[in-house]
């Protein structure tokens, strides 16, 4: 019998080492495993290098796990937010690591990543700072650049509903990296809203099949960041 | 009152918008654009975070925070909307399916070349989907303020600041005008209400090409 | 408002050159646009160049097409099949040009297309005669092929439901090519057998955005492959 | 009677799929397996044509010819199943998320050597999905007939028809036996019923190293 469930997300997150990459979805405050990314600010894993659209808000989920010192290197699109301090701060201080990456081609790489597709090319940031060091290539008149897969041995992500086997369904526009992060991965870790058993999804609508999905936690009440940050700003000295 | 307040620029931008156009909205400014769209015409917002179909901001109490646009802020879906992942979102804009896209912008030169990821010094870059929406869209339009806070112009001959896109801007708003980056300056489509051409001139870092 | 509807296949396809690139879709006798390649004999262009998985079957759809001596090349992964006469008999006269692509590389150089990916680097037929004249480039350590994206003017594709803008959700099996088609071609025509309205589809079940549609027609019971396949058999000599 | 027939032979092939395995089936003789799964073990199949969780031969009567195999053929879907389309679907081959496939073969040879899409001559040679599975499968095992129809191995030390892939076979079952090619020779892991070595040894193109 396939059961993908652990009952603890420390359990399913017992085997990350220091020194892992590790894909987290979301963009913004949609679709954040911050349940998941609190477990393993408890398991201990050091030296990370995490690859997610944003850099952190406020001080819960990936900006907790920032705070707490245990990321050597973020890759992203968008560090920047109206609560992402303790990035700004550890940045400033050149004590984090900050590879950007265009946002489609982020999502691209690690598409590529999850589809055996080892590097392609792209028009994005041709003339740009981006293209530095990076093999720009014609094809039909304009130019490219050769961009590599992005993998990584966890990924970490947020489902709205999950059966037993790992077939997965997302909520709204929190679905965004979600999909091609759980193919990009050794070892893909969800945490979802409501779980299920197999046949309860209807199979025209699955949106990430149960082949990309390894461990399944039940977190059927997530934390809303946007209640986290009304209070930091609420607390804020004026 | 002197030129156009931000609601109005967003609206003279949206009226330029075809029935029919696929449309993404940038960060910022141009996110007003969603709550601003002329009456009587089909048009279909993207976001780049996966949502065709995006509608205006949500009444209050009714925001969900999984339903948000690329600034991060809750909207709405019309009926025809559609979800779907990154990477297909992507391929929308990197694939030429956009018609039209409108960013924000540091700088933008009179030969469409466009800043708006960097703003140098030691604060950390965000570049976001805007090369991908430079490189992919049909078509740039920029969103932005005349000025810097300082004064200082921000529509220029040559940019000072990283590039977002070389050569790729269309039509420009401003609190001032609607201008269309020309060989040799900016051509002016438009002049807000109350602005003349002496203090377009004077506000902007190229040559004027007026008529 | 947006309305691609067309009331007519023929008028849908009224714009097709000779020598155009016609990508579509189905696999087997699922997902085939029969109506729409019967219009598109009807029309009259020729000189085509088409891609699909197969090379048609019986005396129907594609495999008319090719009878019909419209077809100049094909680019597909699987041209024999126990009923694919038509094309073997072109082919052994050498009347018509095959281009033979592993299926994966074929669905991917189509997806390249309209994810505006000009080439990538895939592992797939390494060592082959499918590297013949093709670029080999290590990374990692192993040797992929370059291979670049598979455009086309059109797209003919079938859905199970439309709406008016061009929203698509497909049955089944029948699936297979037609969304990455839909998003390669300059113009993408569709037969579904249901067409609705904007918000009659669940938003977060479509699997063809309306973005990658042109146009639409209603073809509401499309005829099936297998019923004519049957009657083949049963009228042919013994 | 001697040696399996192809329901055995198809039966011996899915006992050796572990319980949880992701499982391709390509055309021909592996279809079959699909059939015979064996009894409590969850094991799931792939179709390159967009299914996951393939289930067996639908009753008679119930065939719908949108719900068909990779060889064309009439399947059903198991609770849990999924479908999605060709790229998503060669994603998971070519991405190293299969498990197991299971081809066909017109030649093996004992260094894992398979040619299974053109048999030469002037007919048209038909690809399919097999190079995308042998490049991209974790295991790639084999159903087919020990020697061809006029008698000739198929099981060899060097093809003579053109590659699928090179050194990618693991396991072999045939009507006579199940073997692992293996440096210098098949390696005998289970012979048929009623087939002895010196059977085995003379329907084979390569040395057969028992024990």
């Amino acid at each position: 019998m396939i059961d993908k469930r652990f009952r603890r997300a420390l359990d399913a997150l017992h085997d990350v080492p220091d020194g892992a990459t590790i894909l987290v979805s979301g963009f913004g405050e949609a679709g954040n495993p911050t349940e998941l990314i609190h477990a393993l600010i408890e398991q201990g894993a050091r030296d990370l290098t995490v690859v997610n659209n944003n850099a952190g808000n406020g001080e819960i989920g990936l900006a907790l796990l920032l705070k707490e010192q245990r990321v050597r290197k973020i890759v992203c699109s968008f560090p920047r937010g109206s609560h992402s301090h303790v990035f700004d701060e550890l940045y400033r201080a050149g004590r984090i690591e900050l590879e950007l990456v265009p946002q489609g081609t982020l999502a691209e790489r690690i598409r590529a990543a999850g589809a055996g597709i080892p590097a392609f090319y792209t028009p994005t940031g041709v003339g740009t700072e981006i293209a530095r060091g990076k093999e720009t290539r014609s094809f039909g008149g304009r130019d490219y650049l050769l961009e590599t897969a992005l993998s990584a041995d966890f990924a970490l992500i947020k489902a709205e509903r999950a059966d037993r086997w790992g077939n997965l369904l997302y909520n709204k526009a929190a679905r965004n990296f979600a999909p091609v992060m759980a193919a990009a991965a050794k070892v893909t870790i969800v945490q979802a809203r409501h779980v299920l058993e197999p046949g309860d999804l209807d199979p025209e609508t699955i949106v990430t099949p149960s082949i990309f999905v390894d461990r399944i936690v039940h977190v059927p009440d997530p934390v809303r960041e946007s209640d986290h940050l009304a209070a930091l700003d609420k607390a804020r000295p004026a | 009152m002197t030129g156009w307040n931000r609601e109005e620029i967003a609206a003279r931008a949206a009226l330029d918008i075809p029935d029919g156009a696929y449309v993404n909205l940038g960060i910022g400014q141009p996110e007003r654009v969603a709550d601003l769209m002329p009456a009587g015409r089909e048009i279909i917002l993207h976001s780049e975070n996966g949502i065709l179909g995006m509608g205006a901001s949500p009444a209050p109490g009714e925001t969900d925070m999984e339903l948000i646009n690329a600034g991060k802020k809750p909207v709405t879906l019309v009926p025809g909307g559609a979800f779907f992942h990154h990477a297909d979102s992507f391929a929308m804009i990197r694939g030429g399916h956009i018609d039209v896209c409108i960013l924000g912008a540091f700088e933008v030169t009179c030969s469409g070349d466009i800043a708006n990821w960097s703003s140098g010094g030691n604060a950390a870059p965000a570049v976001g989907g805007a090369m991908d929406l430079v490189a992919g869209a049909r078509e740039v339009r920029v969103i932005m303020s005349h000025q810097t806070a300082s004064g200082r112009p921000k529509l220029v001959e040559a940019l000072t600041l990283p590039a977002t896109g070389l050569g790729v801007v269309k039509r420009i708003y401003t609190e001032l005008a609607v201008l269309d980056p020309a060989r040799g300056g900016f051509r002016l489509v438009e002049l807000a209400p109350g602005v003349d051409l002496p203090m377009l001139e004077r506000a902007t870092g190229a040559s004027i090409l007026a008529g």
